[in-house]
């Protein structure tokens, strides 16, 4: 389908793993991906990648939200008014729980989209380029180059001492 | 159709439409809609339109008072009794008996056909024409032997065409026709001969008086005419002109009428005669009689104070006082003689009270000879003893009972049973298997009075009708067209009677009241005119009396006691159950008792001294035992007793008589000796004495109420005399609110209770099961609280300074319609809300049993269907198509009869214009015999309700909740000492 | 998932919603009740333009509108026999004359008619037939044109909706509309 | 944490996913007699659909009863679930990391147990649809003004938002279980439910900032919750609930009870799974840290609460509190009082806190004091309003009874199958608790 290859080294070591990614891409190469059994802000650090704008789906469905609760209560308050206990038919103090508890669930699902959307989390089964070992004690790296750069890759990845290095076109 | 003319029955035919009216159908869930089938009449009656109610006038026969009724028939079904305006002795208003006659009508255990044991061991039901022919055939039997003067006809207090009738048939075959009353009041009437010379009962006025005296008449209860009385007395002691009557009630007991009175003065048992000469003398001395006490002097002299507060119990201080007052407070009036009190020297005592009317100047201002009661008419109760001797002795060889209970009603001790037992044939025109009909050998069911023809004259001035108000429910026959029907096939008769059917006979009966009648046109329009104002009354002048001069020489002896016990035994009366004929009525069972709020069975009251001292509490269990007998009940513990008295309600205690009524408590009269009162020969009901112990059993006493006393709630609110005298500053000021007052457009629903007039009776209760098809639920869900009644009395004893020392406060608590109300903005789906016109609307159809609205109502009116309540075929008959039914999960509560502000909207709207004051009632309102509710539209400003919010006596419950109730009460005003 | 199963998964959706939709609505199509005696509106109310009122007389004095009496039938049945002819009731041929004699024996037994019930409201709901003739309603616009159809049938889910669309839209004033759409003017 | 320097990250996986096989003998055993209850449960509340809500012991005035009590004390429990696992991390409490997961799989369950309730409660539970504002024929909405609405709005939130951080949580875990299984069916099943989890650099950015926008919502939607669920009370005019000081009050409750729930479910399973190197004596005292401090909270409660009826002046008032400690139910009372403010004094010292047994018991008295402070505001307060004539006392039926006992039935059920299929302690976290491994020692 395409030209480009895949390079997978697996590293035990988290420095070393951080060290060869800066080799990496002192040597060029751009498209990288770190794998980890956790969250690391070494990594996080080393790969520079921009903030995560899962903040924005959060912001825009907690506001979505809270203007569904406002149209919710009003709207429908105001379609057949019907009066209770002298109180006026939009009476906005007992809608504010209401309102509240829509921003907090609208948020709370649109950072769930939000993260299966910007992670790519959507498809159900490990691609070749994993290993069962990063979901325990390995650290990885992929590097995405043309069939040309994976000799390069290979040799960054031996000369720091990866456990493993497998080879696959994407 | 001929036979319509005649009977006007088949006018109301209902068996052929049952369908026409979709009738109450259930709140149930509105997914299936099971195919309906719609039935229409084969011949259209006349004047029936399927959905719109007729009214038809009548008379009640639940007691002897017979007052006016107006039944509501919807589809050729009776659904509702109301009081008849027109009738002068109810001027409008029912009692609870009264309005619970419609489940005798519809009760499911009615005989429904006529039964027979001649040719069986059991009872066995056969046709009209087979048991007509098998009575025909005994009569026969007997006038062959030449026995027909061994035929009997016991009867209740028939006056009018049956009883006209009877006495005919009776006369025509030789017989004896004997009328049996529970309560015949014989002693007041051997009193006012020996008084008056007048072998009768006057009728009193109440209304008129300023001070009200009563020795033990129950008036409010059962005495002579309950809703008159009561509705007299609400006249006489409501808030005029920042003043109010006085009563003051003597009895060893403080009963519900005792209870409504200034000053309830408890006295010991049987010596009221002594009181009352007490007074007399007093008021003699003083020099305030109007007479003098002409010729009396003499013999009050021998009533010292001293003498008679040391017989009576009652301080002098007391005496006097109330001779001051009885003089003073004039029009007064003094009244006795009511059953609970009624001892072996009960006509001496009534001569005291006349002696004490007289003295005071009353007769003939408030105690009317001109109208006497019916009443007086009845057999005595010598009579009945002679009866039971012949048919112990075999003389009695057939023995009619109509409408009579006697097994029952009559105490134990009179062997009345066994009496029977010996009579070779009874037959019994009861329409319910009671004790007296078990024994019956051929049963003849009568219509109720609400299937029937007929008239009834409770007092000589009035004359009221009966007249069907639907086909019979069951394969019934009016006892009339029986006798009648009988009286055609039996030989000798053959030509006596020129009528076939009864409701001829009553016609050319009332021919004669027709030509009595001034001023009376044609016969037809009478009778037409009489049919719709459900009788003919006139107007009797009345009648001037004097003292006889033997007054003066009447022994008044102490009262005698049969049994060596601790304690007096006062068997009363019950406002429920009259004499036990209505527990077979669930409306009446599930009706708490005023005082004692209990259901469905029975109780013995006793006072907290005695109760310490017998070790019981309430619920437990205690035996009575007198030389007749012994009977076990439970305890309650009641302050309105004397500590040397205790007391049990007649009327419970059947061993037939129907499921609601079988097995149920006890029955006083079991054990209570043959005594009579000496001079009347009346039956003397306090004349034993008995002892109680307690034994090892206990109960929840099954109430509505478990509290005696307010809490500091202030509920309940009264003012002082003095108060009310000097008048209150009544401010009225908004409070301040969060939100703005709400405006109203046209209406504004509101209703006053006066607590100053409300006596605690019950009728609006049981009106409003009625009307609003309240489920009943029966003892064992009364027990946990769950009854259904939408207004609950409650009631208080609260301290007090006055002779009792507690003071009895009764409030009506039903919805409140708060302006403001707590349950509306709780319920999530809004089946409850405010709607336009001031009402606090329930939405059953809406509801989905969250339960929040009850629970934040502030007033507990809110009631839920815990179950789908069931009403035994035929009962179900009397649910009014207005209302719905309500299924199982859903809340309901007081709509303030909203059926009728919709009915009354809907023909105001027919011509054009807006519903005006006064143009329908609600049902409680409607019934209150004392006239403490009034409801109207507080939009318009000139209406009863408007004026009377802004009352001085004016207060809402609870009004710190600021719910802003719909309801305002008005303030008992209280008389103590200050 | 595979991608078939995605594929599939809309248009069963859809499916589910319309037949959702279909049976929601479905009673709308049905074509009435059978009835004891196939009475045809389209004869009396149509071909006879008898008025409505005729027979259902009380429409405008009470809640219910009445159904009429088996005398009333015979009012007009006891002259006419009908012609032995055979008529297409919905479908299904009947004889008039047969029809009409089985009235005849019903009032010869002195037995009421049973009819099924077409239009039927909840016991909970107080409808009345009064105020919506004397407001000027026609029997047209709840029930259809009944003059057309031979057996009767529902026209309209008179559900709740169909009420207070109707209540809306007719209000004169606002204090009307308050009053139409007010849950205690149907429902106690 | 000397102990943990024997872990490493494959004996976390190792010891985690150990736990989720086969199951034993003795987890069957107590699985199977939760199905039984559930089942009596289930038919208890048919039993009640079909004859009426009357076969519960509710009465006039006492409308609400168990059943509220239920649903109370479970979205109580629930609250220290989300409390555990967002508060504690936002404020980077470590003490959390073993034993969240745990307290946020209670907090679903106890949610999906406690919505069940105000189901159950319904007189007519099958129209229980009409309380969510939906299109419909009759053009009606719901009222926004109830605070019924209000629940069904924050409980339905709480219960999706609480699922989801649940599930969000465990995704990294589950990726690493399907790593490890081999069976098919099993291989299947968490493939789907680990969304294709790799550990990329870039799938960890994201769920970092998502897990903290989530713990950032949950902490205030878990004090909304109990103090709508406490408004459900302090919006009537009931004396004894009608308090301002309901929210804040209901909060601190709900997180002591479900702190001793926690501690109630991790004892056994900490022993029975052998959990000692995850949930350490640490983890204990910092919860017992916090049950103290919330015991002192509801004990101040209880005694403000009688302090401002008596200041009130108002008889109704009073004579509520009056009959709370001296009435019918004075005993629950006292229960109440001994189970949340006594018992919990021993807290105060540091070897009280570090010793389990004693923390299990006391935990199980503190469940116990805490459905009884639901059912005494609950019931005592509605038995006694303002009106003496309508004054009752309730009595739970055993159809009731048969419900709450399903009720904890169906609870443990989930917890029992939570056990064996799920992660029951965080891979992740407890990898991040342990040194990060490095050739060379950082410098």
């Amino acid at each position: 389908m395409s030209d480009k290859q895949g390079v997978l080294g697996i590293f035990t070591y988290l420095d070393v793993t951080i060290e060869t990614v800066k080799k990496l891409r002192d040597a060029g190469f751009k498209n990288l991906r770190v794998f980890s059994p956790f969250p690391n802000h070494e990594i996080e650090e080393v790969m520079d990648e921009p903030e995560s704008i899962v903040r924005f789906f959060t912001l825009f469905g907690a506001m979505l939200g809270a203007a569904c609760g406002v149209g919710f209560t009003v709207l429908m308050s105001s379609d057949w008014p019907i009066s209770v206990s002298a109180k006026p038919i939009v009476s906005l103090p007992p809608f504010m729980v209401i309102i509240f508890e829509l921003t907090i669930l609208m948020g709370a699902l649109s950072t769930l989209v939000g993260l299966l959307v910007n992670s790519r989390l959507r498809r159900n089964a490990p691609r070749t380029m994993y290993d069962t070992r990063f979901s325990e004690d390995k650290f990885g790296i992929m590097i995405t180059c043309s069939k040309e750069g994976v000799k390069d890759a290979e040799e960054i990845l031996t000369s720091q001492g990866a456990e493993d290095i497998k080879f696959d076109s994407i | 159709m001929s036979e319509e003319k005649k009977g006007g029955i088949k006018r109301r035919d209902f068996l052929k439409i049952i369908g026409v009216a979709s009738g109450t159908a259930a709140v149930a869930s509105s997914c299936s809609e099971p195919v309906e089938q719609i039935i229409p009449y084969v011949i259209p009656p006349e004047g029936i339109i399927p959905g719109v109610p007729n009214y038809y006038s009548s008379t009640c026969r639940e007691c002897p008072a017979g007052c006016g009724i107006i039944v509501k028939n919807r589809e050729g079904r009776a659904i509702k009794i109301e009081g008849n305006p027109e009738s002068p002795i109810n001027t409008g208003s029912t009692c609870a008996m009264g309005q619970a006659a419609l489940q005798g009508l519809y009760n499911p255990d009615r005989l429904r056909s006529p039964l027979s044991n001649i040719n069986a061991e059991k009872l066995q039901p056969l046709g009209w024409a087979a048991a007509e022919t098998a009575l025909t055939q005994k009569i026969e039997e007997a006038r062959k032997n030449g026995k027909t003067g061994n035929i009997v006809f016991l009867s209740n207090n028939i006056t009018g065409s049956l009883g006209n009738l009877v006495d005919q048939w009776m006369g025509a075959l030789g017989g004896t026709h004997i009328q049996y009353e529970t309560y015949p009041h014989e002693p007041l009437k051997e009193a006012n001969k020996i008084s008056f010379g007048i072998d009768k009962i006057p009728t009193y006025h109440i209304e008129k008086t300023e001070y009200l005296l009563s020795f033990g008449a129950d008036f409010v209860e059962t005495w002579l005419s309950p809703v008159q009385y009561t509705k007299q007395f609400s006249q006489m002691h409501s808030v005029k002109d920042k003043s109010v009557g006085r009563f003051v009630h003597v009895e060893p007991r403080a009963s519900l009428t005792a209870s409504n009175a200034d000053e309830w003065i408890s006295i010991k048992p049987g010596t009221e005669a002594m009181l009352a000469l007490g007074i007399a003398n007093e008021i003699v001395k003083s020099g305030q009689s109007p007479n003098g006490g002409a010729g009396l002097r003499g013999l009050l002299s021998q009533y010292s104070l001293d003498k008679v507060s040391e017989m009576t119990d009652v301080p002098k201080e007391t005496i006097a006082q109330i001779a001051k007052e009885f003089s003073s407070m004039q029009p007064s009036l003094a009244i006795g003689g009511g059953v609970s009190v009624t001892g072996t020297n009960a006509t001496e005592t009534l001569v005291a009270i006349n002696i004490l009317n007289y003295v005071a100047g009353n007769i003939g201002e408030t105690v009317d000879f001109g109208d006497t009661l019916s009443i007086s008419t009845a057999n005595s109760f010598q009579d009945i003893t002679s009866l039971v001797s012949s048919m112990e002795n075999g003389d009695v060889d057939i023995l009619f009972v109509y409408d009579v209970n006697p097994v029952f009603t009559l105490p134990k001790q009179l062997n009345f049973k066994e009496a029977v037992g010996k009579v070779p044939f009874v037959v019994s025109f009861s329409s319910f298997m009671d004790e007296t009909t078990e024994l019956a050998n051929l049963i003849l069911p009568n219509n109720t009075p609400i299937e029937s023809w007929g008239d009834y004259s409770p007092r000589e001035s009035v004359h009221g009708l009966i007249q069907p108000v639907m086909t019979p429910v069951f394969n019934t026959k009016g006892t009339g067209d029986v006798i009648l029907s009988v009286s055609g096939q039996v030989e000798e008769l053959n030509g006596k009677f020129t009528q076939t059917t009864f409701y001829d006979y009553l016609q050319d009966s009332w021919k004669k009241v027709w030509t009595g009648a001034s001023g009376a046109s044609d016969f037809d329009t009478f009778w037409k005119e009489s049919l719709e104002k459900g009788g003919y009354y006139k107007e009797l002048p009345s009648k001037q009396v004097s003292l006889s001069p033997g007054v003066s020489s009447v022994k008044f002896p102490e009262p005698e006691f049969i049994g060596e016990g601790d304690f007096y035994f006062i068997a009363y009366p019950s406002y429920k159950y009259y004499d036990g004929k209505g527990a077979n009525k669930p409306w009446l069972q599930e009706l708490p008792d005023a005082l004692t709020t209990g259901v469905w069975s029975s109780w013995v009251e006793v006072h907290p001294d005695t109760a310490k001292k017998l070790k019981v509490e309430l619920g437990d269990f205690l035996s009575i035992e007198s030389p007749q007998g012994v009977i076990e009940t439970q305890v309650y513990v009641y302050q309105g007793i004397r500590p040397d008295t205790i007391s049990v309600m007649i009327g419970q205690g059947h061993t037939s008589y129907g499921r609601y009524a079988k097995d149920r408590g006890v029955n006083p009269t079991t054990i209570l000796p043959i005594a009579t009162d000496a001079r009347s020969g009346g039956f003397a009901w306090l004349s034993t004495k008995v002892s109680a112990a307690r034994v090892n059993k206990s109960e929840q006493f099954v109430q509505t109420q478990y509290t005696t006393t307010q809490h500091d709630r202030d509920i309940a609110q009264a003012i002082s005399l003095t108060e009310l005298e000097k008048g209150i500053h009544h401010e009225e000021h908004p409070e301040p609110d969060f939100y703005p007052p709400r405006k109203y457009n046209k209406y504004r629903w509101a209703m006053n209770i006066d607590l100053q007039k409300c006596v605690g009776c019950g009728s609006c209760v049981t009106a409003c099961y009625a009307e609003n098809n309240i489920a009943f639920v029966g003892k064992d869900m009364v027990a946990k609280r769950r009854d259904m009644a939408w207004i609950r009395i409650e009631r208080y004893f609260e301290e007090a300074n006055n002779s009792a020392g507690f003071r009895t406060s009764f409030l009506p608590m039903l919805c409140q319609q708060c302006g403001n109300a707590p349950c509306e903005p709780v319920c999530p789906v809004f089946a409850t809300y405010h709607n336009p016109e001031g009402l606090n609307g329930m939405v059953y159809n809406r509801c989905v049993g969250t339960r929040y609205c009850a629970n934040n109502c502030t007033y507990k009116v809110r009631k839920f269907n815990w179950f789908t309540y069931k009403w035994p075929e035929p009962l179900n008959w009397q649910l009014n198509p207005d209302v719905t039914v309500r299924s199982k999960g859903v809340m309901e509560k007081c709509t303030f009869c909203v059926q009728r502000i919709n009915h009354a909207k809907d023909l105001a709207k027919d011509v054009g214009r807006d519903v005006g004051e006064g143009e329908f009632k609600v049902a409680c309102e409607q019934a209150c015999p004392a006239e403490a509710i009034v409801f109207g539209n507080l939009e318009d400003h000139e209406s009863t309700v408007s004026k009377l919010s802004h009352d001085d006596r004016g207060y809402k419950v609870l009004a710190a909740v600021n719910t802003q109730p719909g309801i305002t009460y008005l303030k008992k005003v209280t008389q103590d000492k200050a | 998932m595979k991608k078939g199963t995605k594929i599939l998964s809309i248009p069963l959706l859809s499916v589910f919603i319309l037949l959702g939709f279909y049976f929601y609505n479905a009673e709308s199509s049905d074509q009435g009740p059978k009835q004891p005696i196939p009475f045809s509106h389209k004869i009396h109310a149509g071909e006879d333009q008898l008025p409505c009122q005729y027979c259902h007389s009380f429409v405008d004095v009470s809640p219910n509108p009445g159904i009429p009496s088996v005398k009333k039938c015979m009012g007009c049945h006891q002259h006419i026999v009908g012609r032995d002819v055979d008529y297409d009731f919905d479908g299904t041929t009947i004889n008039i004359k047969n029809e009409i004699a089985k009235v005849r024996e019903y009032w010869a037994n002195k037995e009421p008619i049973p009819w099924t019930k077409v239009n039927s409201t909840p016991g909970y709901l107080h409808f009345t037939h009064k105020r919506h003739v004397k407001r000027g309603f026609e029997c047209a616009q709840c029930h259809g044109d009944v003059a057309s159809m031979d057996q009767v049938y529902k026209v309209n889910r008179m559900n709740m909706g169909f009420c207070i669309t109707c209540h809306t839209e007719n209000a004169k004033n606002h204090e009307e509309l308050t009053h139409l759409k007010d849950c205690l003017t149907c429902h106690y | 944490m000397s102990e943990q320097n024997t872990l490493t990250y494959a004996r976390v996986n190792d010891d985690i996913i150990r736990m989720l096989d086969k199951p034993t003998f003795k987890w069957w055993a107590l699985f199977l007699p939760t199905l039984l209850f559930v089942g009596f449960g289930l038919f208890c509340f048919i039993y009640q659909v079909h004859y009426g809500l009357g076969v519960a012991g509710y009465r006039h005035p006492v409308f609400w009863g168990v059943y509220i009590t239920d649903f109370v004390f479970w979205v109580g429990i629930a609250h220290s679930g989300t409390l555990i696992s967002a508060i504690l991390f936002l404020f980077r409490a470590n003490f959390r990391m073993s034993i969240y997961r745990i307290a946020e799989g209670m907090t679903v369950f106890a949610v999906l147990t406690a919505g069940l309730f105000p189901i159950i409660h319904l007189g007519r539970p099958w129209n229980f649809y009409w309380l969510f504002p939906y299109p419909n024929q009759r053009e009606l909405w719901v009222n926004f003004k109830s605070p019924l609405l209000w629940d069904v709005f924050a409980v339905s939130t709480y219960l999706t938002v609480s699922a989801l951080f649940f599930f969000i949580g465990m995704i990294p875990d589950i990726a690493a279980i399907r790593d490890r299984v081999t069976e098919v069916p099993r291989k299947i099943i968490y493939s789907i439910l680990s969304l294709g989890w790799k550990g990329s650099n870039w799938e960890w950015l994201h769920y970092t900032r998502a897990y903290l926008f989530f713990a950032a919502f949950a902490t205030p939607l878990v004090l909304s919750v109990h103090s709508v669920v406490s408004w459900d009370f302090a919006m009537s005019n009931l004396p004894g609930w009608h308090t301002t000081i309901f929210a804040p009050y209901f909060v601190a409750g709900a997180i002591f009870s479900g702190l001793g729930m926690v501690i109630t479910l991790t004892v056994p399973i900490r022993k029975i799974f052998h959990l000692e190197d995850y949930i350490t004596l640490d983890n204990y005292d910092g919860m017992a840290k916090l049950i103290m401090l919330t015991s002192c909270i509801v004990g101040y409660a209880y005694g403000i609460e009688f302090f401002m009826a008596w200041y009130s002046g108002s008889p109704a008032e009073w004579g509520q509190f009056y009959y709370r400690a001296t009435g019918e139910y004075a005993l629950f009372y006292w229960i109440m009082v001994v189970c949340n403010v006594v018992i919990p004094l021993p807290l105060w010292f540091k070897s009280v806190r570090r010793n389990i047994k004693i923390l299990f018991i006391m935990s199980i008295f503190i469940n116990i004091g805490m459905w009884f402070e639901r059912f005494n505001i609950i019931v005592i307060s509605l038995s006694r309003g303002f009106d003496p004539a309508a004054w009752g006392i309730y009595t739970p039926s055993w159809v009731e009874i048969g419900i709450t006992v399903g009720s904890f039935a169906w609870f443990f059920m989930f917890f029992l199958i939570f056990l064996k299929t799920l992660p029951s302690v965080s891979i992740t976290e407890m990898k991040e608790l342990l040194p990060v491994p490095r050739k060379e020692a950082k410098t």
